[in-house]
């Protein structure tokens, strides 16, 4: 009969498969490709070999060891700057979350750098407290604590964004019954703030040990020279050698990283079960405790930290740029604005990648919000096992480095694309699709987690009123999950913003995006037009958000993550 | 269509000699890709593997690669008119591929070290104990094709590289890491390739660079055609240029040592018979591939 | 307009206890069906699955001809053109006062000055003209609630579910709100289903009144009637105030017993061996010279008179008014002036 | 325990209108308060600043000698050693019901067999044994309510704030509730403040009754004071039933009027020419053969008996109950017992 649906179902019918057929084209498509590729190579043997090979074993552990630790420092990192600044009364919570959620925006070949030179012999800053190590000491951060520290001052924002928006829903209520009971602000935090917050959390942590598991600059820099490859790292060297086998290494490779990510998925799934705490009634209110003499101590921790993560690299970065070639000490004298003029008013490439960039960014975080706010609403009334793979799925791609991705869409694309005849590849299409499929999982996260503390009622409320499925979704649900779909599409933004490996196979004349025009000039030797480029990217991002910033009273509220 | 080309020149390098070329021919549109080597090999394999290459030329790394891609048939062979100006040497004699350019792999030390060395040995004395860095053969395709010369080579050999990493050395990532870190004074020592520190050295950074006195290894920076190539015609046409005079010449104005006989070096070079190159045969190399990187991988630890 | 059909309707969320079961009862078209029963029964329940935010696991729903849901499908909730107020009000925090209102207008398309008009008059009914431009979080729990009862009415719904809509409002809100549902009631001709836990505002308002327990339907009829004949325990107990004792049985078929057929059971005397539970009502007891001794055990000042809790000789409980107050130990005499045989 | 001394204190939210001002009340030791006021009132205000959630913007609170708050300081809620039930149960979603309810004493390091009696205890008097393992999400609103009560009777708070703890409670558990609380107050000496809108509850229960208006008090008297003698129209609108009609001022200062001083304040013979507002309650209507004529207006069945509106002659409306059924427009006589001057 017309208009009835299944119980147990308040979605429309169309919706689950609708996800199913954008998370096909997205995910399983470029995968099962790949997979398909792989599987020829290996058709004469040789999956066995590559399994065999202690490389193999050794990478994966490392993967997961660095991984792991990594998401324990962002987790660390993030929860620390999320529950002080939207919980307690701190000073300059605006200006520090603004700062907080900059570093994403540096490169992390460049923060990795940056480190490596604040804490090696020729440190500045070390040099001036006479504490530098002598000339050819071991670099303490060519170590798997070195690059789980980059990892997790890298995707310390990360988690913050996710856990940011989970906190501004807790019940105020809950909070104070909690105080009147007779509880410390401590135990109020722990017993109450904390548990509520977990779907946060924990959203966080998958989204930092999903990014660790595939990230290439950082273990590039900082393994390498310690003999640590991590799976990303492996699969790179295995494409430098061009032989028949490289696809089935490739895949194979790529399907331990998916089965690591997948099975800290599990574990993710696993902990968030039982844990629907939707918020019942009215919330919105957020708590504030007073800090009193602690803020002595939270302040300082907290600036200390945006001073490494990223006044460091930043000014690392000017200072490289400023410099008129590198090893040259940075003086008044020596300072030439060179490569800045070069970058501006020379090349022309500066101009088109900021371009490319800028509105590859701005249609994948918009495109993906659309999808995101679907598939989570659909995802999260959907208990069941089809539910929950397809919630894998998504996950996967962004697991993977960005050049297992770009070759699967290669795979996929480089032929016209059957019936309709059309070629994508060599068109920004194609690096459009690919980081639609790659930052999913990175929008979906914070969005999913709005949704677990979503109080249904008000949802229903609005379906007695007579509002259909888009309308309610228009009016109700996107301004509550408001703070979660901002954290998600800003996330988004700057990511794809400052993407490299995927792009880097994906360009072709004109499609340049900044992150490729930097990578380039750096590797070409010209770091000092590499840090101008990646100084104004930086400066551009800060521009924006300072945009955003005077636009936010028109937005819903919480959506822009630096207001409170 | 336009012609396309795959190169793993730096940037501006690469613009230098697309503008050449379609000076040279105006009527030619020449649409480029750069990378490094395994990106532009990963992207090259994934459009064979989809039955589609893109590229018509390819300008890149050392003729290891281009000799494997020979083999696997993926390369067109054209006799160019212009071989006859080169070392048999440094050309296919199929015609499946020529050498460009030499890049020279030697060594880099900041001048703030206390050793000046002249040759490959000079790096395992105690004073470079834990100042020695170098590029992985992993990494990059020019220290792949430096080990494979110094382990040939009698006196030096895989002994070497032993004696290295006793002495602490360190091999990672690629040519551009290490000049940072020799520049940055981290490192003293690195082994790299020259055009690099060159440049460099002319910006005013505190670096030096040195032909070591037993040899420097070098690889050519070859031009190959596709056999799918679509623009064949195009792309003889590049070929010729980038071996004719003018295009070497703008090699020379980009700073690389030109692969044709009787031209002049770029500055900052000493003369090129006092340039000993080490002699490399590709097709053993390729051989061998993979077990050097495995005895290389042995003696650094890595995979 | 329709009659509304609970055809056994069963609920179970499967925690081991059904949240509903076998649940029958026709609200009449433009009926006025005032849902009784203790906490947890599942009136809520019940309504949810009128509105189709719940499914029955049995059983099924129709308005008039129309399948609204049975177990294997369902008429989703903003087809239905029904409108409710939420036990926890459910208003969006996002949305200013008068915005939650007029979303029920504004989904159905009314805009410009007959949006305006509407909003204007239904925040009017509940006295919250003032406060239409703030944000639910700034309201005090009986404004969320009038809040709540003005988006409800906003629209001109088919069926009006309201679950406990007056639990937080003083008297005399209470009363107006009463007479404004009347109202509605009677201008709309929509079917209302009141879940409700005072007997008196179901009494005032409702045209039938059901009584749930555990799960189950007890008892339908319309107020005066449930009142004045309720079955069993659990009704007599919910419906008015008063006291059940265990009597013996009186004879013959009579249900409803007058001072005359009540005080030989109460002495011992008359009726049969058997026992039976009879419902005497507080304001059937009358205290004076002469009846049944009792003892009073507490007393309740009530403002208007005072509740007393009374200890018969064999210590079964009487429950009476009295106007003047009474001292817990004193010992009176009460007449009964009528019974109830359940 | 002591003194709970609320000093001109007023609250702000800076909308305009002040939510409370300048209001005191000392509650005595060991006193139970009811507060009654219309909705929005600042009833929920009054006790949020009691409990420290609120800092006052003027004024001050004490507990005795101890300073709870000002408007330049403030002892934290947690320790006030306070508890409350919140108007919107502010149940913990991650707990389960016995969580919810052992909190308060794990907090206070109470562990082992005392923490599984004391809960045990708790969930018991609200009959909430058999919920002990579920999530607040699964309960029904009575039931939530349920556990916010035991929540806050675990321990042994000096103050307990109540915020309408009973609205969504049926009739017998409500009776059973005010029974725990009376006893809950016996035993542990603690100082209550009661918000509710049920003035029944208020009579029942509290030591005195206060009324608040738009943030103001209004009167604070024992509850058969403030009902047998209320201070201007709003109190005596809101405590008890009844109608305020506009009379003849009666001669002399008395206030509680008898038949024989009314009557001629009705036919308008009596009397000063200025007129004053006379509150006669709705039990002292009594409908016969004599009396003020009047009409019908309206009727309500309340099961116990009918609750009619009067119309008199001169457009006054009176409020009556009578056992039997009155039809609209009926005309009848009204005697009225006695009437107080407002
Ligand atoms: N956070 C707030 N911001 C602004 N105004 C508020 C806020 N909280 C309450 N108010 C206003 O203060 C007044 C008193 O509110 P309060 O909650 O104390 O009322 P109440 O007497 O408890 O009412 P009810 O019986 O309806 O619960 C109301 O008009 C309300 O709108
Ligand atoms: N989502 C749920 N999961 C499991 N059990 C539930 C759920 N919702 C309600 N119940 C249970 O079903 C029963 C009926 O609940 P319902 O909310 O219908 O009661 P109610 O009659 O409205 O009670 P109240 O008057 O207290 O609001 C209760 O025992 C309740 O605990
Ligand atoms: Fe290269
Ligand atoms: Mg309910
Ligand atoms: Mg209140």
């Amino acid at each position: 009969m017309y208009g009835y649906v299944r119980p147990g179902n308040s979605q429309p019918a169309w919706l689950f498969p609708f996800i199913v057929l954008i998370v096909l084209i997205l995910s399983v498509l470029p995968l099962a490709r790949l997979a398909m590729t792989g599987v020829a190579a290996f058709a004469n043997g040789g999956a066995i070999a590559v399994l065999s090979d202690p490389a193999l074993w050794s990478a994966t552990y490392y993967t997961l060891v660095t991984a792991v630790l990594g998401t324990i420092i962002s987790l660390i990192i993030g929860c620390a700057f999320a529950f002080l600044l939207t919980l307690t009364d701190i000073r300059a919570k605006g200006v520090i979350s603004f700062l907080f959620v900059l570093p994403m925006m540096i490169p992390p070949q460049v923060t990795a750098l940056a480190w490596v030179q604040m804490s090696g012999p020729s440190s500045p800053l070390l040099k001036a407290l006479h504490i530098a190590p002598p000339l050819g000491s071991p670099q303490p951060l060519y170590s798997v604590g070195g690059i789980a520290l980059l990892y997790g001052v890298q995707h310390a924002p990360l988690v913050y964004l996710a856990l940011r928006a989970s906190l501004m829903s807790l019940p105020r209520d809950g909070v104070e019954a909690a105080r009147l009971s007779g509880a410390s602000s401590f135990r109020v935090f722990r017993d109450i703030i904390l548990p509520l917050s977990l779907p946060g959390i924990i959203a966080g942590a998958a989204i930092s040990f999903v990014s660790s598991t595939g990230n290439f600059g950082i273990p590039a820099i900082l393994g390498i020279p310690a003999s640590i490859y991590t799976l990303p790292t492996l699969i790179f060297t295995k494409f430098s050698a061009f032989t028949s086998r490289t696809f089935g290494d490739v895949a194979l490779l790529s399907a331990i990283i998916a089965i690591i990510s997948v099975a800290g998925l599990a574990i993710q799934d696993r902990a968030l079960r039982g844990r629907d705490y939707r918020v019942l009634g009215l919330s919105g209110a957020t708590a504030t405790f007073e800090l009193g003499y602690w803020k002595l101590l939270f302040a300082p921790v907290l600036w200390i930290l945006i001073f490494f993560m990223l006044a460091a690299p930043f000014f690392a970065l000017v200072a490289g740029a400023l410099v008129p070639a590198y090893g040259v000490p940075l003086t008044f004298k020596t300072m030439t604005f060179q490569a800045f003029s070069e970058i501006l008013f020379t090349q022309a490439v500066t101009r088109t990648a900021f371009v490319n960039s800028l509105s590859l960014a701005a249609g994948t975080a918009l495109c993906l919000l659309m999808v995101t706010v679907l598939a989570a609403y659909a995802l999260t009334r959907r208990k069941d096992l089809l539910g929950r793979i397809v919630a894998s799925v998504i996950e996967i791609p962004y697991s993977l480095p960005g050049i297992v991705v770009a070759v699967s869409f290669i795979l996929v694309f480089a032929a016209p694309i059957p019936l309709i005849n059309v070629t994508i590849y060599g068109t920004v299409w194609i690096i459009l699709i690919a980081y639609l499929s790659s930052f999913f999982a990175v929008s979906l996260k914070p969005v999913v987690s709005a949704f677990h503390q979503l109080d249904p009622a008000l949802e229903e409320a609005a379906r007695l009123s007579g509002a259909g499925f888009f309308r309610r979704l228009k009016d109700i649900i996107v301004p509550l999950i408001a703070p979660a779909a901002g954290a998600s599409v800003i996330l988004v933004f700057l990511i794809a913003c400052n993407e490299l490996t995927i792009s880097a196979l994906l360009w072709s004349a004109g499609t340049q995006t900044l992150g490729v025009a930097i990578y380039n000039l750096d590797d070409s030797g010209s770091s000092d037009l590499a840090s101008a480029l990646s100084v104004l990217v930086v400066l551009m991002v800060v521009f924006m958000m300072l945009l955003l910033e005077l636009m936010a009273k028109r937005l819903p509220k919480g959506v822009v993550p630096w207001r409170n | 269509a336009n012609l396309v080309l795959y190169t793993s020149q730096p940037n501006e390098d690469a613009q230098a000699t697309v503008d050449g070329f379609m000076a040279a021919n105006p009527d030619i549109k020449v649409d480029w890709v750069r990378d490094g080597t395994p990106k532009i090999m990963a992207k090259l394999q994934a459009e064979i593997e989809a039955g589609n290459p893109v590229a018509d030329v390819l300008l890149i790394a050392d003729t290891v690669t281009l000799e494997r891609l020979k083999e696997a048939g993926k390369l067109m062979a054209y006799k160019s008119p212009e071989a006859t100006n080169y070392d048999a040497s440094l050309y296919d004699a199929d015609g499946y591929y020529y050498s460009t350019k030499l890049i020279t792999t030697g060594i880099i030390y900041n001048t703030s070290a206390s050793l000046k060395p002249t040759s490959w040995k000079d790096l395992t004395k105690p004073e470079a104990k834990g100042l020695v860095t170098m590029p992985s053969p992993l990494t990059s395709g020019a220290a792949l094709i430096h080990a494979q010369t110094l382990a040939g080579v009698d006196g030096l050999g895989w002994d070497f590289y032993k004696g290295l990493a006793a002495n602490g050395a360190t091999a990672a990532g690629g040519n551009g890491g290490i000049l940072k870190a020799v520049a940055s004074g981290e490192k003293a020592y690195g082994m790299i390739v020259d055009y690099m520190p060159i440049r460099e050295k002319a910006k005013g950074a505190p670096v030096e660079f040195v032909f070591p006195t037993e040899g420097v290894s070098a690889v050519t920076e070859p031009v190959g055609i596709l056999a799918s190539a679509k623009n064949a015609d195009a792309a003889k046409k590049f070929v010729d240029y980038v071996l004719s005079e003018k295009g070497q010449e703008g090699f020379v104005k980009l700073g690389y040592i030109p692969a044709r006989n009787g031209m002049k070096l770029p500055e900052g070079f000493p003369a090129r018979d006092s340039i000993k190159v080490l002699p490399i045969n590709a097709a053993s190399a390729l051989k061998n591939t993979d077990a050097d990187l495995k005895t290389f991988s042995g003696i650094y630890g890595s995979n | 307009m329709a009659k509304l059909i609970l055809n056994r309707v069963a609920k179970d969320f499967g925690t081991g206890r059904a949240a509903v079961s076998n649940l029958s009862i026709d609200v009449r078209e433009g009926g006025f069906l005032a849902l009784l029963g203790p906490s947890g029964c599942g009136k809520t329940t019940v309504l949810r699955m009128i509105a189709g935010f719940e499914t029955p696991t049995d059983g099924s729903l129709h308005l008039g001809e129309r399948l609204l849901a049975d177990a294997s499908q369902s008429l989703p909730p903003e087809r239905r053109n029904m409108a409710m107020v939420f036990q926890s009000y459910a208003l969006w925090p996002h949305m200013s006062v008068a915005d939650n209102v007029g979303y029920p207008l504004k989904v159905r398309g009314v805009s410009g000055e007959a949006y305006r008009r509407k909003v204007g008059e239904a925040l009017a009914t509940v006295r919250l003209e003032a406060y239409a431009e703030r944000r639910p979080a700034d309201l005090s729990g009986g404004q969320r609630q009038r809040v709540a009862l003005a988006r409800c009415l906003v629209t001109s719904p088919d069926v009006v579910l309201l679950d406990e809509p007056l639990a937080n409002l003083d008297r005399h809100l209470k009363q107006e709100m009463e007479e404004t549902f009347r109202e509605f009631h009677q201008r709309s001709g929509a079917t209302m289903v009141y879940v409700t836990h005072d007997q008196s505002e179901a009494m005032a308002l409702a045209t039938d009144v059901a009584v749930m327990s555990e799960g189950q339907l007890l008892q339908v009829a319309p107020p005066d009637e449930i009142y004045a004949r309720p079955e069993g325990r659990v009704v007599g107990g919910l419906i008015g105030r008063g006291a059940i004792v265990s009597l013996r049985s009186p004879d013959g078929d009579v249900r409803q017993l007058d001072w005359a057929a009540v005080e030989p059971l109460f002495s011992g005397e008359g009726g049969s061996a058997s026992r039976a539970d009879v419902l005497v009502r507080q304001e059937d007891v009358v205290l004076g010279g002469e009846g049944i001794a009792a003892t009073v055990e507490s007393v309740l000042y009530e403002g208007e008179r005072y509740a007393a809790r009374l200890r018969l000789a064999d210590g079964q409980i009487l429950r009476a008014f009295s106007r003047s107050k009474l001292a817990v130990g004193d010992d009176v005499r009460a007449m009964i002036r009528g019974a109830w045989r359940l």
